[in-house]
């Protein structure tokens, strides 16, 4: 109790983090519930990373991608119990292309390459296998996984904005998905992540173990709260918020990008998890993960928040 | 074993050695001037740097002096009790006791003998040469009893007690060039012995390695480092590295042979003076017969690969003619095989 | 003092004791045994696995460091599936290309340090500047000169050999006593032949321990590259097998993994660079 | 044949020529320069940035290989507002503290295995064994043992430097003549004051390429792990920095952060690389 | 420069050529038996082993003999010649003319200078040897002739030209016992400078290599290493490599240093015997007067650190008395600094 440490990874989808941080929110509603919250907030790169980091008890709430909280919540089902807190927002993913012929994920041919994060295991990867089997039936889920190349975001965008290598094809976040079609006008989206799942979906989640939303209750509650402040903070104040960002993170990113990406209509900011649901049964159809998930409740606490989720 | 003794006198015993000690006392610390003279017999020629090297007093060696004296107050005791024990009662325990021994190197999967069941005795005080065909296993007796290699076969005892390992208290003179640390100066070469072994402190090692340096004709290269030094510099540079030490033991594998004469027989004259004052037992192997017959009171004859003992001979108190008569039945022995 | 003069002994003379040399005399086989360093190294192998398992089970969170003996299971698991020994086919063989090309490379700039001044000091700013640079530095560089796939892999492979293995083999030529260098000049050799047949040798003692050094980073460095090039079409070696079930929170098979990396590298330094030590620097005396 | 025996040619007698040693001949400056490697670097290091400058152009992607003007602007600009100076220092300090502590660790493992066999055979099978093992592997360990921070990356670090170090000392003692060997158990000197004073100035030259390898290891790995370890409020070393100007696409900036990399590492060579070997192995004739 | 020559006979010319040359012949391979007897006064024992070294008749070697036939003859021809010609005239190209050099080492910012100001020349076919008190620059020399050491002042011209560097037309034995490479046997070693010049093929120089072997007494090593010998055995392997090259000039420091009296007697019987086939030039440093008197033809003295010329003295065709006088005149010369 009193003691909150935060992983997060690096991106502009943990906006509401650097807003509850900045404008320390958590540590005001911790007052209002009458504990001292200390807040220290580390960036980690990479979903294993924050996962060990997690299991390792070096922190207590994890920011990561949905797929990873589904992995550490179907590993750690009757031990530590680690379930979601709340969502940080929906964010489209864009599968984009810079070659004209491809439209759709149909068009795809065995000349081209598609970057993401990690081949199989990654978010867009999941996607991307989720739209195949609805494409050609789920025993093809796997259709596209040889065209994919695993890359980090910065150098897949790189390849795509300046060409010279193979890769023609990137299924980013933002505001790399951005940067590429702003960079270079033959680049066109050929796939949404919303088209896939079914309308906004959660981009990225925090999660924790049972025992620590258990023994620290007040700190728990406070720091919910603080996230839907934040969320409230963001979606009215945009621009507060792209400056609150360059200044947290130190960065260059260019505010009218950031600010394009906040703005956003597809954007929102709520911390209620939204459409996450496909994309557990999908893993769990293809055997990614063990247990079955009937609702969003088995992945995320029951909280009132989480209520209306998805 | 057939032993059979070619010089008549057998025990000569303590009148034989007071003799001895007379002839010496009156050579002084040079050795018997005639021994000199016979032995290199080109040239009688005194040498120059003998009365140079007298000069320095060398006080930080006092406290160590003064227990030699009580050492040598004692033993003078003992000398006067031996007088009416049987003599043998005073040389039955040598210093170094080789019993058979054989030594062994291991290649690949096969064993190769160097030497095969060696068997002598060195006393204290006394001047012991290894003389042997080239690779008779001079030096890996020397080794051995180094502590360096152990025996496949038989025992090394000093006093009595089977050797345990090397120590300081048998410094080494090796054959081999590369034996001074690259990494010391020359100065330091000589110092680093007195230090490590704990002789001396560190500054009293360096004045006395410095003495000692001046001893070998290198006082100039006190500061050089071993790569920038001669063959023979070197092995001069390991020869005061051990004389330095003034070791009970000392071993020393065939140290003169990168010297030319002169510096050779300077080298031998510091040695024999070193004697005089330490009388430091010496196992010393060469391959000159002159040099055998002027350094050793007892010379030792090994048989070519692997090194038997063919013959032991005592090379002390001859006159010329001996000498000579001795020196040529070593080369008959040396020629035979 | 005079009484210390050492008391005459008798001559004596012997007939050489007879030495008939036992033709083989070879060493006992328990000595060899004892000395055979295969069964300490295996014991070690089994004590280091005994405290891995102790480990684990302290630490009970078999999510970040299973027990050693989840690992074996996982291991003979996916051995037996044939799966582990794919991906380690695939890692090797881009393994040995790389490396074969590194050392090649490490040889010849070696050999082009010790011709020149220039190339000495050539060789002393390429390693001083490149080897600490990281394979994220390189990542770029591989995606322009050699695309995606294999040849990138290679490319990073090189960096991860060539550095050290030129440090240590110039190290090891500048150690070459000036005595045995004048022999070879002495014999009339000259550039490349008086580099391959006088320098290298000599310096064999240190190219070995960069071979080592440079084979063990070659796997840490194609591990960690895997990553990023490993995987088109389902090829991955065993640095994506590791990536992969890493991600999926598998940790018994990442330390599968790790353990068959563990197994290799021993295998490999028992096979090939112990054996090569014994039969060359060993047995010319050049190393204990 | 005889008549080629050669003929007797008179004998001579010379006073020998007199010669005074002219106290202090310096080497005259001109040679003393010509022969002074640092300049023959700088020009190298200059041609190097040539050549980046011309590739990138040629590439003309400025996104995946920008110019080395673009790179050397970024770095002055980070290097004026002193963001870098502040990461190099954070790298720097941790990386100096790995580096000791390997150092020491590598060291005194060689101490043990040139005591006893089982210490060699330990330090040659965990050497193999741990040496290929990426640092994936250790992360666990570290969160476990360490937890998130500092802690963490130092461990990192001596897994980086322990495993080179040791391969290249061991490799160099062993490489330590027999002579030399017995000369200094003639001392007297055992154990440690043998290893210490005898063994380790005679393996120098291998320890020296060793600590080289090291360094730049130790400097790969400290910017990898700053991505695993990651950065609490803004403290992040120079791996952090590279990452984060990679993830925004600043890629001036990250090859800024690599170029000071280089930088750091040349300085270093020149510094204290170099300097020790000229003052040691050079000096003392174990190297040319 | 006031050369006083000490022997009489000044250019003694074809004629005594031709004495020289019968009295040669008479002795056979052996060299003159008088001079063994006097240099090696304590025994006259035939050497057992030249018999049996004469037996392999060495196939592998006839396409070079027969070029060495031929140019014998060429010889011949210019020898005729030469008997009308004025003596000076056939002897007016020396093989090796070292030209006031001396030799500088750089240590640290100074530099020490090892010779100064060294001038000789060597005739072809001539053994010409240097002595001198440790560390005066013989090897520094040698190594200046071997191509392995720049000159810092002078030349060194080989038959006229300026020497570029080593090569196998002057093999050298070094001082040092590390010359040898550790990664070969010593039958490899032997022969592997035949190969590397390309003088013969792989099992030629085996052949060629073996038989050289058996001449230094190491037949029975021929598969051991170098590490698993003796520091003499060393320096043989060293000898037997030269020596098999049959080079045109042969550069020897103090081969024989590390050698018992007996094999270094060999040792010299087979270098002379060579010399006899071969007629190299011989240029060898050695610190015994005596071997210096038995092995050269002319001597070299050089006065103590750093090395200049003292004197060069005749040593061909003496008899005993002479020699002997030279002998002392040698050490007289070289006490005196
Ligand atoms: N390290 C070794 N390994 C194997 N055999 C060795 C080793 N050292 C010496 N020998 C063998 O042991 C024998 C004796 O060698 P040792 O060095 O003792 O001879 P030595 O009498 O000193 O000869 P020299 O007068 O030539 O120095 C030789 O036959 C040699 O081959
Ligand atoms: N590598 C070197 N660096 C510096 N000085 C050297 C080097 N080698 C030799 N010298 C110096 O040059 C001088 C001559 O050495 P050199 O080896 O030629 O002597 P030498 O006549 O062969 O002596 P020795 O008979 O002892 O072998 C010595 O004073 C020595 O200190
Ligand atoms: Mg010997
Ligand atoms: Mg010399």
């Amino acid at each position: 109790e009193g003691q909150l440490r935060i992983a997060e990874q690096f991106g502009i989808v943990y906006l509401l983090l650097n807003v509850a941080q900045d404008q320390k929110l958590i540590e005001k509603h911790g007052k209002s519930e009458g504990v001292d919250i200390r807040v220290q907030s580390v960036q980690l790169s990479g979903g294993p990373a924050i996962n060990e980091a997690l299991l390792s008890g070096s922190i207590d709430v994890a920011g990561a991608g949905v797929g990873p909280l589904l992995t550490l919540w179907d590993k750690t089902r009757g031990r530590q119990n680690v379930r979601g807190i709340a969502s940080l927002g929906n964010f489209p993913y864009y599968l984009t292309s810079s070659n004209p012929a491809v439209r759709t994920i149909a068009d795809f041919s065995d000349k081209d390459r598609i970057a993401l994060p990690a081949v199989g295991v990654s978010v867009q990867s999941r996607i991307l296998q989720l739209a195949s089997a609805r494409q050609w039936g789920d025993s093809q889920f796997n259709r596209l996984d040889r065209l994919q190349v695993a890359l980090p975001h910065p150098d897949a965008t790189a390849a795509l904005i300046k060409g010279g290598t193979e890769i023609n094809a990137h299924f980013g976040n933002p505001p790399f998905q951005e940067q590429g079609l702003a960079g270079n006008p033959a680049v066109h989206v050929v796939l949404s992540s919303y088209d896939v799942l079914g309308g906004p979906a959660s981009a990225t989640v925090l999660y924790t173990t049972e025992k620590f939303r258990k023994e620290n209750p007040k700190t728990y509650r406070a720091f919910v709260a603080a996230l839907a402040e934040a969320a409230e903070f963001v979606t009215r104040h945009p621009e507060q918020a792209a400056e609150i960002y360059q200044r947290n993170e130190g960065s260059k990113v260019p505010r009218d990008l950031l600010l394009k990406v906040i703005r956003n209509p597809e954007v929102q900011f709520k911390i209620a998890p939204q459409n996450t649901l496909a994309l557990a049964e999908f893993m769990h159809r293809v055997g990614a993960i063990k247990n079955k998930p009937t609702s969003v409740k088995d992945y995320f606490f029951d909280d009132p928040h989480n209520a209306s989720g998805s | 074993m057939s032993a059979r003794p070619d010089v008549v006198e057998r025990w000569s015993g303590v009148n034989a050695g007071q003799d001895e000690a007379r002839r010496l006392r009156l050579a002084g610390h040079a050795g018997d001037p005639a021994e000199v003279a016979d032995a290199d017999a080109v040239s009688g020629t005194p040498l120059k740097f003998r009365v140079a090297r007298r000069a320095p007093s060398r006080p930080h060696l006092q406290p160590r002096a003064v227990g030699e004296a009580v050492n040598a107050v004692a033993a003078a005791a003992a000398a006067v009790a031996e007088v009416d024990a049987p003599p043998h009662a005073a040389t039955h325990q040598p210093r170094l006791r080789v019993d058979n021994v054989s030594l062994d190197y291991r290649v690949d999967r096969r064993s190769i003998r160097a030497t095969h069941q060696v068997a002598f005795d060195v006393m204290p005080g006394e001047r012991f040469v290894l003389l042997g065909a080239s690779g008779c296993g001079k030096s890996s007796l020397l080794k051995a009893v180094g502590g360096f290699l152990p025996a496949s076969e038989g025992r090394i005892l000093l006093d009595g007690q089977p050797i345990s390992g090397p120590g300081p208290d048998r410094m080494a003179v090796f054959q081999e060039f590369d034996q001074l640390p690259p990494w010391k100066t020359v100065l330091d070469n000589v110092a680093f012995p007195l230090t490590a072994s704990r002789k001396l402190d560190v500054a009293g090692a360096r004045l006395h390695a410095q003495d000692w340096l001046a001893r070998v004709g290198l006082a100039g290269f006190a500061g050089a480092f071993p790569h920038q030094l001669s063959g023979g510099m070197k092995q001069r540079v390991a020869i005061a590295r051990a004389l330095a030490m003034s070791p009970r033991m000392l071993l020393m594998d065939e140290p003169f042979a990168a010297l030319d004469a002169l510096t050779r027989r300077r080298m031998q004259e510091e040695l024999l003076a070193l004697w005089e004052q330490e009388r430091f037992t010496l196992l010393f192997v060469t391959h000159s017969i002159e040099e055998a017959l002027h350094v050793g009171h007892r010379i030792l004859v090994l048989s070519p690969h692997p090194g038997r003992v063919r013959a032991e001979f005592n090379a002390q108190g001859l006159d010329g003619a001996q000498r000579l008569a001795l020196g040529q039945r070593i080369e008959q022995l040396l020629l035979e095989t | 003092m005079s009484l210390m003069a050492p008391v005459r002994r008798p001559d004596r003379l012997l007939d050489p004791q007879p030495y008939v040399p036992t033709t083989a005399q070879p060493v006992p086989l328990w000595q060899r045994l004892a000395e055979a360093s295969g069964w300490r190294q295996a014991l070690l192998l089994v004590l280091l696995a005994g405290l891995w398992e102790v480990a684990a089970r302290l630490a009970d969170n078999d999510l970040l460091l299973p027990p050693c003996s989840a690992a074996a299971r996982a291991l003979v698991t996916d051995l037996a599936s044939g799966e582990l020994l794919m991906r380690a086919g695939v890692s090797l063989q881009l393994l040995l290309q790389g490396y074969g090309l590194g050392v090649v490379l490490a040889l010849g700039l070696t050999a082009l340090a010790t011709a020149t001044r220039w190339g000495r000091d050539l060789l002393a700013s390429l390693t001083a500047m490149f080897n600490p640079l990281p394979a994220i530095a390189l990542l770029p560089l591989a995606l322009l000169w050699f695309g995606l796939g294999a040849r990138s892999l290679v490319f990073v492979l090189v960096h991860a050999v060539l550095w050290p293995l030129a440090l240590a083999a110039s190290a090891g030529v500048s150690a070459v006593p000036e005595t045995l260098r004048m022999a070879g000049r002495n014999y009339g050799l000259t550039g490349p032949r008086f580099v391959a047949q006088i320098l290298l040798p000599a310096a064999l003692p240190s190219i070995l321990s960069g071979l080592r050094v440079a084979w063990a980073f070659a796997w840490r460095t194609l591990i960690a590259a895997e990553l990023f090039f490993g995987a088109s079409s389902g090829q991955g070696g065993l640095g994506w097998y590791i990536f992969q079930n890493r991600n999926e929170l598998m940790t018994d098979h990442v330390f599968a993994g790790l353990a068959l990396v563990i197994l290799i590298g021993w295998l490999v330094e028992r096979l090939v660079f112990s054996t090569i030590e014994r039969w060359t620097v060993r047995r010319w005396g050049m190393q204990r």
